[in-house]
């Protein structure tokens, strides 16, 4: 096992790791900018080290300095969390130079899934199901609708040369495709000067479901099951769940073994997750994430199992501590992503946090690194904790959500806090039955617009 | 205003106004022989302060790679020669094991004169003088970890 | 003030008023060879103050069972005439439905006379005059309900 | 199910019953004395009635001013926590003659087993296993000789007439015991007039082990497993946990079979304990307490069964939520007392919390009424607050009992927490190796002599 990890990352990830690497009884670095010198991982970390200023490229991001902050705290292992360098082959890489072990996969694999088209390939090759539609570009109307048909309509037909929406028409029929398709290469060619187009099935209201994996590096690889992550603002995820109010166990042990299998082809090593859209019963690949997620402690709270300490022993070379048939699903979890953000304009809202109350008590889960008295700064994100409750049914989870959304107190600053209190009394979400642009189309009609009496 | 006043209240009252409107916290004036200088605390309001978690003795901050001479080195780098580390490495004297040290305490340096490298991922960066001046403190030690903002040496 | 003085203090109490009727926290004059400088300081008072949860909406106080007066009595509690329940339970203003209220606003009252009457578990708990007076205030109604230490009226 | 709930209690178990009734989605009624006014669950609560003056005696053990808050309010029900009138017999009768539930057992069941005598007649009617002894006073030396061989030595001579010490005396041997029977006789002679003396069996390091139950009142009942609580300071349990580091599978469906057929044939309603010295593989009945008790999340935390869920939902006549063969016994958990009294000389430290900070994470739940300011009356008793941790083994437990114990700040007023920062590092407590007499030892021989460094 390692003798010290040093947590190149800030804010409530850099406290998780802190808290699955001190259970593991392995000393800790940790580094920080200067706006971060007051943070709550540091004042509990082994040893810190400032590794520059605010700006992240000149800290978090900055490869040299966190060699050197190995180097002089002889860490021996590092964890990248989400976001910063997580995700970044080259650092991988640089720290094997160093012989320091990256808590992560191997570089090779963070390179193919950081890559779309390479992603997509792979995919595919690994049995991964991704959306159906054109190998090539198509120009001919025969070949269109005999693609269409074979796909299923609606089908949707963009430029192939293009991008940004331009040349992008939906055909819900037969009939509709002639049209589109004339429309579509018409613009095409007007915009790009090329009227090819690909026809790829089209997903009307879609849910995000994610699955999370994990190998050991050598051929073993399990699948924890899914979250559902359909409750997105400008593609940021707000609310996650798990399990999904979709899935039932069989399409989960589908799925899930589909992406256990993948993994296993791989050898992949460590935990990742693998995101699709889901629409009628069918699951369609968009990328994988080859890092812990933010949403990770939903998958946690339902398996029993720690995915940052599983990273950890992973990379430290251990074999997985579950085979699949020893997974168990248990009961239902919900995480609130808690920002320092008007609940409504969602404008972000840095400053002193004066007061801060967490909530307790049986099922519930705080993973925040905030504070009374901290000062959240202005140049990261606005995540100030995530708010995460365990019931033995969806219902009995709801309720535990919203009495601890009741017990909350952050003062200071504004927080997305009443916006989850307005969802959990929500109809919709009370039923399950949302899909990605639910959250938009609840918020653009004013759903919490009278956010100050909440 | 009396001629032989040396200042003009007035022009203090709207460098005052100035700094209000703005969010600047010091301005200051030059003019001939004149200088005025006005600056404004801006965290002195708040009637609530809060006990930082470091009050108690669980979450205090962890020591720092360089604990040693700690708090001398806090002072120091408040001090208006101090020149502070801009980056995290290993801070060397010299430019290698046998030569001798760039510069040592009462050494007069010129603007540009090397006084130490530091080293991070096998490159070691010339922190140089940037002014002129005699070195009157050192705080690092050949081959000692450096943090970012630490500060290294005072020139006076 | 005689000549060899290095400054003047009225100088200074000019600066020192001009620093307390604006926000600044420091003016700095030099003119020639003279050279004030004065700082205030304007967070020194408090020592550590805490917001209590109240201050969220949130978790703020529940409505007690007597919302109704419930700022005219906070009030009234105070009020050093007031006479405050002994218990908590249903007020009553006369003996029985059909009789009439024991007292009313403007009623003389001498010590031991009944004025209210306070039922828990169907025992009546009667309420009597501490002192003569007049009864100035009255903030129950029959049947209401009362809790421990809430004013039922007073007398002055 | 009730509409509305009067919480006749204080601190947090006042607010542990509040969380449990929001989330069934009952209207909570918060009663308080005068010192309680700031209370977190009088914030809470949906109502709340000041009922008396600080003393107990006036406040929250006035039955009338109970009674007359619901009525004044409504309310249909009255959860009594534990302590005050939650083991009052005729406090659930004067509810029941109101038409008002009690969330607890039948007022008959209450009165037996706050009866000594009464309640080990009923226990070993049950067939639950009673200390083994002389069934009436002894005086004859060969009688006295076959119960001793019958009990198995070493036993221990009671004076039939006393109480108080005098007269006690241990044998651990046949030749002992003649010796022991003449002094014990002639002590028991002199003080109480009357020679007859008692023999039992003498258990010289047991450990406190106790077993929850649940009842519907209808001759259906479970065991819930048992929870450990042999760390003990003036019989006040500090450590909780379960499962018990002594008992393997058998022996906890063994003696947890035993209980719940027990209470199968009183027809006990609602959630119970019954308390158990345990040596060298054999039960000893203790006593049975008629109420949910302050370590109640140990059991919660490794079956996912939330008791004052349960307890409400029996009282308002619901059958059980499980079955005993649905019950599962998942990971381990560790309960700490966190006491607002000087770590090593356990004076009581009453006064404000000048910062509160509660650790978060994976598996740690804390169950504390107390907030940054709150002002901790002197009239009660000083739990500031419990921090329940689970893990999946009791290593894994341990690991993160240590690093939450690190995160939490009480500051302000003196608390309990440097005593189990202590305790978690101890090789004895990391073994499982503790009896009841074990924290009073460590404590007398200096174990936490050096708190201030801790």
């Amino acid at each position: 096992m390692f003798d010290k990890i040093l947590i190149a990352n800030r804010g409530e990830i850099a406290l998780r790791i802190l808290r699955a690497a001190k259970e593991l009884g392995i000393a800790t670095v940790a580094v920080h900018s200067t706006a971060d010198a007051d943070a709550m991982h540091v004042r509990l970390a082994d040893e810190s080290v400032c590794i520059g200023p605010p700006a992240a490229r000149d800290s978090y991001l900055n490869i040299p300095a966190l060699i050197a902050a190995c180097e002089i705290t002889g860490a021996d292992a590092v964890h990248p969390g989400y976001g910063f360098l997580s995700e970044n082959a080259r650092f991988a890489e640089v720290l094997d130079h160093h012989n320091i072990a990256f808590i992560g996969p191997k570089a090779e694999h963070i390179r193919i899934m950081g890559d779309k088209i390479e992603a997509k390939r792979t995919a595919k090759r690994l049995g991964i199901p991704c959306v159906p539609g054109s190998e090539g570009g198509v120009t001919d109307e025969g070949e269109a609708l005999r693609i269409a048909k074979d796909i299923g309509f609606p089908v949707i037909i963009k430029a192939a040369a293009g991008g940004g929406g331009r040349g992008m028409k939906v055909a819900r029929t037969e009939a509709d495709l002639v049209h589109a398709l004339q429309t579509a290469r018409t613009e095409a060619k007007a915009a790009f000067g090329d009227d090819a187009v690909y026809i790829e099935k089209y997903l009307e209201k879609p849910r995000h479901i994610e699955i999370q994996v994990l190998g050991d590096g050598k051929g073993n690889a399990i699948h924890l099951g899914e979250r559902d992550c359909s409750l997105q603002r400008r593609h940021q995820k707000v609310w996650e769940e798990g399990p999904s109010p979709a899935l039932n166990l069989e399409m989960r042990e589908r799925i899930g073994g589909v992406c256990a299998r993948a993994m296993q082809d791989l050898h992949y090593s460590g935990a990742g997750t693998i995101e699709f859209l889901y629409e009628d019963g069918e699951f369609y690949f968009i990328e994988m994430n080859t890092r812990i997620q933010v949403e990770h402690p939903v998958t946690e709270m339902i398996t029993g199992i720690d995915l940052v300490n599983e990273q950890i022993r992973i990379a430290a070379g251990a074999p997985l501590s579950v085979k699949q048939e020893d997974v168990r699903f248990d009961g239902h979890a919900i995480e609130c992503r808690v920002n320092a953000e008007h609940p409504s304009t969602f404008r972000p809202s840095p400053g002193t946090i004066s007061y801060f109350h967490t909530p307790g008590g049986l099922g519930v889960r705080v993973d925040s690194a905030a504070y009374q008295g901290y000062r959240i700064p202005p140049h990261y994100d606005s995540l100030v904790g995530k708010l995460i409750v365990h019931g033995r049914t969806r219902n009995e989870c709801l309720m535990r959500l919203r009495r601890s959304l009741d017990e909350f107190v952050v003062d200071g600053v504004d927080t997305t806090l009443p916006l989850f209190r307005t969802l959990v009394r929500n109809p919709d979400i009370q039923n399950g039955q949302y899909d990605i642009h639910w959250l938009e189309n609840f918020l653009k009609t004013g759903g919490i617009a009278d956010v100050d009496n909440i | 205003m009396a001629k032989d006043t040396p200042f003009d209240p007035d022009l203090v009252r709207e460098l005052a106004a100035l700094i209000s409107n703005t969010d600047l916290t010091e301005i200051e004036v030059e003019k001939g022989d004149l200088r005025i200088r006005v600056a404004r605390m801006v965290n002195a309001a708040p009637a609530i302060s809060y006990a930082p978690p470091v009050q108690s003795a669980v979450i205090a901050p962890p020591p720092t790679v360089a604990e040693a001479a700690s708090t001398a080195k806090a002072a120091a780098a408040a001090h208006p020669g101090a020149v502070l580390s801009p980056m995290v490495g290993t801070a060397y004297r010299k430019p290698s094991p046998e030569a001798k040290n760039f510069v040592e305490v009462g050494s007069k340096v010129q603007v540009g004169d090397k006084v130490l490298l530091v080293e991070a991922m096998k490159t070691f960066n010339e922190i140089t003088a940037p002014r002129a001046g005699t070195v009157t403190a050192l705080y690092v030690e050949d081959g000692t970890p450096v943090e970012y903002g630490e500060p290294l040496f005072v020139i006076e």
